[in-house]
């Protein structure tokens, strides 16, 4: 670590309308250093980022990079000033591959005309996406990728520039194992080359395992900073949400009731001859890599895909979900992954995104009652903890995490009798999280069906009873909670890879 | 195009009386400042009269219009609009020749009309709920074939000699007001109530913001495609009996053009193209904008080609204006 | 035999201004019924006021290698370089109705706008006993529409007593033409007259006019299509119209090109007699 | 390579290539089959003649279909090329008729005739980035300002008397080819190397894909906006000067609805109006898909009422077949 700071922020105000985003922080990153961000959700750590990627002017404050001011006013700039960026809502163009979003902006040309080396682009590519353990084909359109590898694209496109400061605004939301290890092996790798890296998560054990650093903001204020090799773990909690927190997963024993959904020789898309049954009063995971198939099979049962043969019975009866309205009908929540393309209706207000799915609890005769619908959302707004000044904000105000909340506010709104829940958590804070638990163990408790697909593998031991993991569109693997470990979870995932010897284009 | 936090409009630092004004009125300030200019200009034009008028001859493009911001919401287009007034105008006309009594007739005229405006909206949201072909080709498409429709089931001669009695729907008066004028104000009270406080208009909102979203959280997004093509047919149908019972004829050539002011009116009404962002008044306020102009400059005998023009001038002003009161 | 002559001996192009006209409609039945009587068979298109679909057009039958074409020019000067095309291929080439000022035409039949919008102010100025003031709804766009106006305006200007008020672009369709009545009604409560440059804009100004419920105005069309003489035998506002007929415009054009077939050299112009009518002609004479 | 990709001689080039298109293009399908369709039912279709003259007419709106490619692919839309079309060609060729010799004052009318067209897109871009005001809207205004001035500037009367040499830049033909054809030729070549090979090419699919990831990936997005809009203008201004040289005068309502046969060409080719999405080679298609009906139901002499039903439905059917492929 050298003797002077490579970044300093200082005092940093930023104002939104009736939302004081940033109040005063100041904030520095030395070279070689990983410096993590935490707190809340809104607390402002993606405005602090936004303005250190030049998309967002500042109000009040200065930026230094090596001592001297700098001045922002385009991304350009901060390229130019050896800022990358990884933003929490990916900022990728879905019509464009793989290389040609990692080089956008910066593509590769031959000599100097303005004709693109499409063959260095896409060794480029490779190589970047080498680094990070994944072999992504960088031919392929990003529209066609899952978030998780959406995530690993956006990570490349970072990694891919000469970057002397590198911010990563919760690079790991959507990734589990082997992505998440390479991740740090390239951030340590880059960490040793000299760069200095912001690092936000809302996964507590990652800051210790790769942070130099943390800083914590609340509210928009800076609340603290120390090295990571002083703080505990408590101490940082406590410093986030403002008050103790002893257990992270709560967990209710239960009673297994009967059963509520059975699947029996499903096949569709990837997914093949899968058999499962859902039972009341208990929490069912579903485990698996990026691309094994979890997020498919939720997408079937919703009847949001096309189902090639096999019979859903829901309490015993054959269904037959042609679409989500048939499932929700029949007593079925999903809830997506990515709140953004398949959850949230941006322009939009909170109140009106919580109640979509269920607005005819609060309407009479097609017409909708306006105070009974404020009612409901009120009340999940401060169950969630939903951190806005106004629920007739549009959505697209608010702060990721906050925005995984409304989604999840839905679909606790819909009651619905089995809820599938794809990465329910992801870019929720602790504080929230261990709200959020409770909330599914009471959704147990009382007699539903919950499924939970996640890839933050403590999440799942600590909250399910039992454990399904699926590799390559089959299920590999069944483990009660008892038996469990992150080691049998692995090697499940990993079986069917394991089985044929060799390892497929997209594990390799 | 769900464009994300990064917020750039929210350049807040700056907000002077005058664009806190400007935030509450948006075009509507354009519209006032427009209709105190020609007051100023004609001694004709802010009478009880002229006023009238001015609501009778937008009522035509302002009913459509109202549908068209439904259509718009979804992120949708239609542009078999004008030529559905004139298809509907022809056959529901033609209705009227029949040797029956008129007051048999007319309620086959109304029915016919309304038919053609349903059969043409569910005819584009087939095509485009079920083959997927995005709602620009088709309702080209169903321009293209209700126009020569209109033309070939007419030789292209207006149907004429229909009942005296039948100009009253387009012609009438009720205490004074024109009827279409009191149609139009019925059909937009409708369409804000529909659209503000009903489970239907939410889902409009949710299928242009999102179709994807909005499948996914449950609404019947090709229903509610279904349903909003159908009422913006059928209200350019009823715009079209309106048209011809004003002209006491069934004209092929009539409505020509209308789909461009219809979706000016919408657009500079404050609604996005792209869905999920719009409002009935505003659309109101935009038909008003762009038909007050036409009239003031008729009024002040304004050459046909300035008035070209200046139109063009007070749409761009207009939006303007109200965009910079969004920073 | 008798089925040879079935078989159409000559295939002549047509391309016409407009189709959405009663006065193009009733051309087209005029070189209709004259062609089946000569056992021609027409191809007929129409420019919709595209001069640059009406070069497509021409362009298509010099491909087609038509026997003759016809054309009612979207603009007198620019269809120049088509017909020049037509000319190099050695089709010939027959205007109608309006004429091109480029290119080689065997004949031009047509009755003269200027003449009709010269007999239309005459009319009015007659009916309001030279004073009054006047509105005219207009189509200025069109080259035709222009020279009638201009003759209207040279009739009108030799009465001092009269002024033209309005002059507003009603784009020659019957709702359009409405509106902008209707708006000119609201500005000019002392109207006397008005001129529609076509029958749709004299019957929108009827409309307006009868909407309104006012009274001592005098409509003067153009054109005398069916609905318009409907009105004016119904003693409405619509007082007179100018006839061009159309149908003898057709008739006369496929005339000439059996003429220019049987190798007699037509005249260069054959002009067709524009008139006037109004209640007491049209009551007097079963024009159509 | 590239010349037989765009497919100017379907029938002979080579099979590999042929299908290629095929079956990355379904509308390819739909034009090959009306072609097929046409060659039998009339014998004058295929042929030589016909072929130069139906590419000879489709290159106006065929050259502004290109422009409007770039600019549709940005999620915008330029409703003003029609109108400029007018303006372009009538403003060009009035510097004809100045008293100096051809060869002086051609360059000079060419110079006129581009200089309107940067300016009118440089104006679009202005309001578009500047002011935030949708591009619907800024173009529909303009359109209006351009044609009104059009007519302003000439009375409504056509610019004529001009040189008669002038007339063979949209009349004249090199090796049997006609001008008008070489210049779509190479406008399509250029546009298609530009838009697969170039950065400014990856930057317009960005900018359209997704306009905040490309201006945080550094991308200037409003350098890139008047870009394209200035090369809509300029190609729409191209076109005017083509047709006021074919038609050897300057017309004031030259290109009226051309702004709808343009878009239409483009969307059928396959493009978005949502940006992001569209190809260079598909909207040549889509020109010729609709040129080519025209063609073939005039040579066909098929009733023009019947006929605006005819490519109504070719469009639909067309754009339905290219769905359904990609299902
Ligand atoms: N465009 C906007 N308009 C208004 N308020 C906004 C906007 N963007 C963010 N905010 C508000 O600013 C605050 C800080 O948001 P920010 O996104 O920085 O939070 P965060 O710390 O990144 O939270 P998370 O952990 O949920 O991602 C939040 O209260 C949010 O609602
Ligand atoms: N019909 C569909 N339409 C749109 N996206 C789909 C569809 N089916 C699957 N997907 C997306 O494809 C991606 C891959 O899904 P899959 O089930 O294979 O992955 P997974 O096991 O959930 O792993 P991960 O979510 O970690 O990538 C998911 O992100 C899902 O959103
Ligand atoms: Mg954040
Ligand atoms: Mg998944």
């Amino acid at each position: 670590m050298s003797s002077s700071p490579l970044l300093e922020m200082l005092h940093i105000t930023k104002q939104y309308p009736g939302v004081l985003a940033l109040d005063d922080v100041t904030f520095d990153l030395y070279a070689g250093e990983v410096h993590c961000l935490v707190g809340e959700n809104g607390a402002g750590k993606t405005t602090l980022i936004k303005i250190l990627s030049g998309a967002l002017p500042k109000d009040v404050g200065e930026l230094r990079v090596n001592g001297k001011p700098v001045f922002l006013h385009s991304p350009a700039d901060a390229f130019e000033a050896g800022i990358g960026i990884i933003h929490q809502d990916f900022k990728l163009v879905p019509e464009l591959t793989v290389a040609e979003n990692i080089f956008l902006g910066r593509e590769p040309c031959r000599g100097r005309s303005p004709f693109i080396d499409f063959e260095k682009m896409r060794e480029g590519a490779r190589a970047v996406l080498a680094q990070l353990g994944e072999s992504l084909d960088p031919r392929a359109r990003i529209g066609t990728l899952s978030v998780a590898q959406r995530q690993v694209v956006e990570i490349a496109k970072s990694l891919s520039g000469k970057n002397r400061i590198l911010a990563m605004d919760e690079p790991s939301a959507a990734l589990t194992g082997k992505e998440l290890k390479n991740l740090f092996a390239v951030i340590r790798r880059m960490q040793e080359e000299g760069v200095g890296i912001i690092y936000i998560s809302h996964r507590i054990d990652e800051i210790f395992e790769i942070g130099t650093r943390v800083t914590v903001l609340r509210d928009g204020k800076h609340v603290h900073t120390c090295k990571t090799s002083e703080a505990d773990r408590r101490g940082l909690v406590s410093w986030m949400v403002g008050r103790e927190m002893d257990q992270e997963y709560p967990k209710v024993r239960l009673q297994r009731g009967k059963e509520i959904l059975r699947l029996e020789n499903l096949n569709g898309g990837k997914l093949r001859n899968i058999h499962l049954a859902v039972y009341q009063g208990e929490i069912l995971g579903l485990a698996g890599l990026v691309g094994a198939g979890r997020t498919e099979l939720a997408r079937l049962i919703f009847g949001a895909d096309r189902l090639e043969n096999g019979r859903i019975l829901l309490d015993g009866k054959e269904i037959h979900p042609h679409s989500p309205r048939d499932a929700i009908d029949a007593g079925i929540g999903l809830l997506t992954e990515d709140r953004n393309r398949y959850g949230l209706i941006m322009e939009m207000s909170i109140e009106k995104n919580i109640t979509l799915s269920n607005l005819k609890a609060v309407s009479r005769g097609g017409f909708i009652q306006g105070e009974k619908e404020r009612g409901a959302a009120q009340q999940f707004a401060e169950e969630l903890r939903i951190k806005t000044p106004s629920l007739d904000r549009e959505v697209s105000t608010l702060s990721g995490g906050n925005r995984q909340k409304v989604v999840l506010a839905r679909w606790l709104f819909t009651r619905s009798r089995l809820l599938l829940f794809d990465e329910p958590t992801a870019g929720i804070d602790v504080g929230v999280k261990y709200e959020i638990y409770n909330l599914l163990n009471q959704l147990a408790l009382n007699g539903k069906g919950v499924v939970i697909i996640s890839s933050d593998l403590p999440e799942l031991l600590g909250l399910c009873d039992r454990i399904v993991v699926l590799c390559e569109g089959r299920i590999t693997g069944e483990l009660s909670r008892e038996e469990a470990t992150e080691e049998k979870i692995m090697l499940l995932a990993t079986s069917v890879v394991d089985m044929r010897g060799h390892r497929d284009d997209r594990e390799a | 195009m769900v464009s994300s936090v990064v917020g750039v409009d929210f350049m807040t630092s700056r907000k002077n009386i005058l664009s806190r004004i400007l935030s509450q009125y948006g075009i509507s300030l354009a519209l006032l400042i427009e209709i105190i200019l020609f007051s100023r200009l004609s001694p004709f034009f802010f009478t009880t009269e002229n006023i009238l008028n001015v609501t009778l001859q937008i009522s035509i493009t302002a009913i459509i219009a109202a549908g068209m911001t439904f259509v718009i919401l979804t992120a949708g287009i239609d542009l078999s609009v004008g030529a559905l007034v004139a298809l509907s105008g022809v056959l529901a006309t033609s209705v009227l020749k029949l040797p029956i009594p008129l007051i048999y007739s007319f309620p086959l005229f109304l029915a016919t009309g309304i038919l053609v405006g349903v059969f043409s909206g569910w005819l584009s949201a087939f095509f485009i709920t079920r083959f997927n072909v995005t709602p620009f080709i088709v309702t080209l498409a169903l321009m293209s074939i209700w126009r020569g429709g209109a033309y070939l089931y007419t030789g292209g001669r207006p149907v004429w000699g229909l009942p005296h009695a039948f100009s009253m729907l387009g012609g009438g008066r009720v205490a004074g007001i024109p009827l279409p004028t009191l149609i139009m104000l019925a059909v937009y009270a409708a369409a804000y109530i529909v659209l503000q406080y009903t489970r239907f208009g939410r889902h409009v909102y949710a299928v242009g913001g999102n179709q994807e979203a909005a499948r996914l959280a449950g609404i019947n997004t090709k229903r509610v495609l279904r349903q909003v093509y159908i009422l913006c047919g059928v209200l350019s149908a009823l715009s079209g009996m309106l048209l011809a019972s004003r002209m006491n004829s069934g004209q092929p050539n009539a409505g020509l053009m209308y789909e461009l002011d219809v979706i000016a009116a919408v657009v500079v009404g404050g609604a996005s193209l792209f869905g999920g962002r719009g409002s009935i008044v505003g659309t109101f306020v935009g038909a008003m904008l762009i038909g007050v102009s036409r009239n003031g400059l008729n009024l002040l005998n304004v050459n046909s080609y300035i008035q070209q023009i200046i139109v063009g001038l007070v749409i761009l002003v207009a939006v303007m204006l109200d965009q910079m009161r969004k920073r | 035999g008798k089925k040879e002559t079935r078989k159409s001996s000559k295939i002549i192009g047509v391309t016409l201004l407009t189709r959405a006209h009663l006065f193009y409609k009733d051309l087209e039945e005029g070189l209709l019924s004259a062609a089946a009587r000569n056992n021609y068979e027409l191809i007929i298109t129409a420019a919709e006021f595209d001069l640059g679909r009406q070069s497509g057009q021409i362009e298509d039958f010099v491909a087609r290698r038509v026997d003759a074409i016809i054309v009612c020019p979207a603009d007198s000067r620019g269809v120049g370089p088509a017909i020049a095309k037509a000319n190099q291929a050695k089709i010939p080439v027959f205007t109608a109705d309006i004429a091109s000022q480029e290119g080689e035409v065997v004949c031009h039949v047509a009755s003269d706008n200027i003449a009709g919008g010269r007999q239309a102010g005459e009319y009015l100025a007659r009916t309001l006993k030279g004073k009054g003031n006047i509105a005219i709804i207009d189509q200025p766009t069109l080259t035709s529409v222009l020279d009638r106006v201009q003759g209207f305006k040279d009739a009108v200007a030799l009465y001092p007593d009269m002024r033209i008020v309005a002059d507003v672009n009603g784009e020659g369709v019957r709702d359009k033409a409405m509106q902008v009545a209707s708006d000119i009604l609201q500005a000019h409560p002392e109207l006397n007259g008005i001129f529609g440059i076509n029958d749709d804009s004299a019957l929108g100004a009827l409309d307006a006019v009868q909407q309104f419920k006012r009274s001592g105005i005098s409509i003067v069309g153009y054109d005398a299509t069916p609905p318009a003489v409907d009105a004016i035998l119904k003693n409405t506002a619509l007082k007179a119209d100018v006839v061009q007929y159309p149908r003898r415009i057709g008739e006369t054009t496929i005339q000439k090109i059996r003429e220019y077939f049987s190798g007699v050299p037509p005249q260069k112009v054959v002009p067709v007699e524009v008139g006037i009518v109004d209640r007491d002609s049209l009551s007097r004479t079963q024009t159509r």
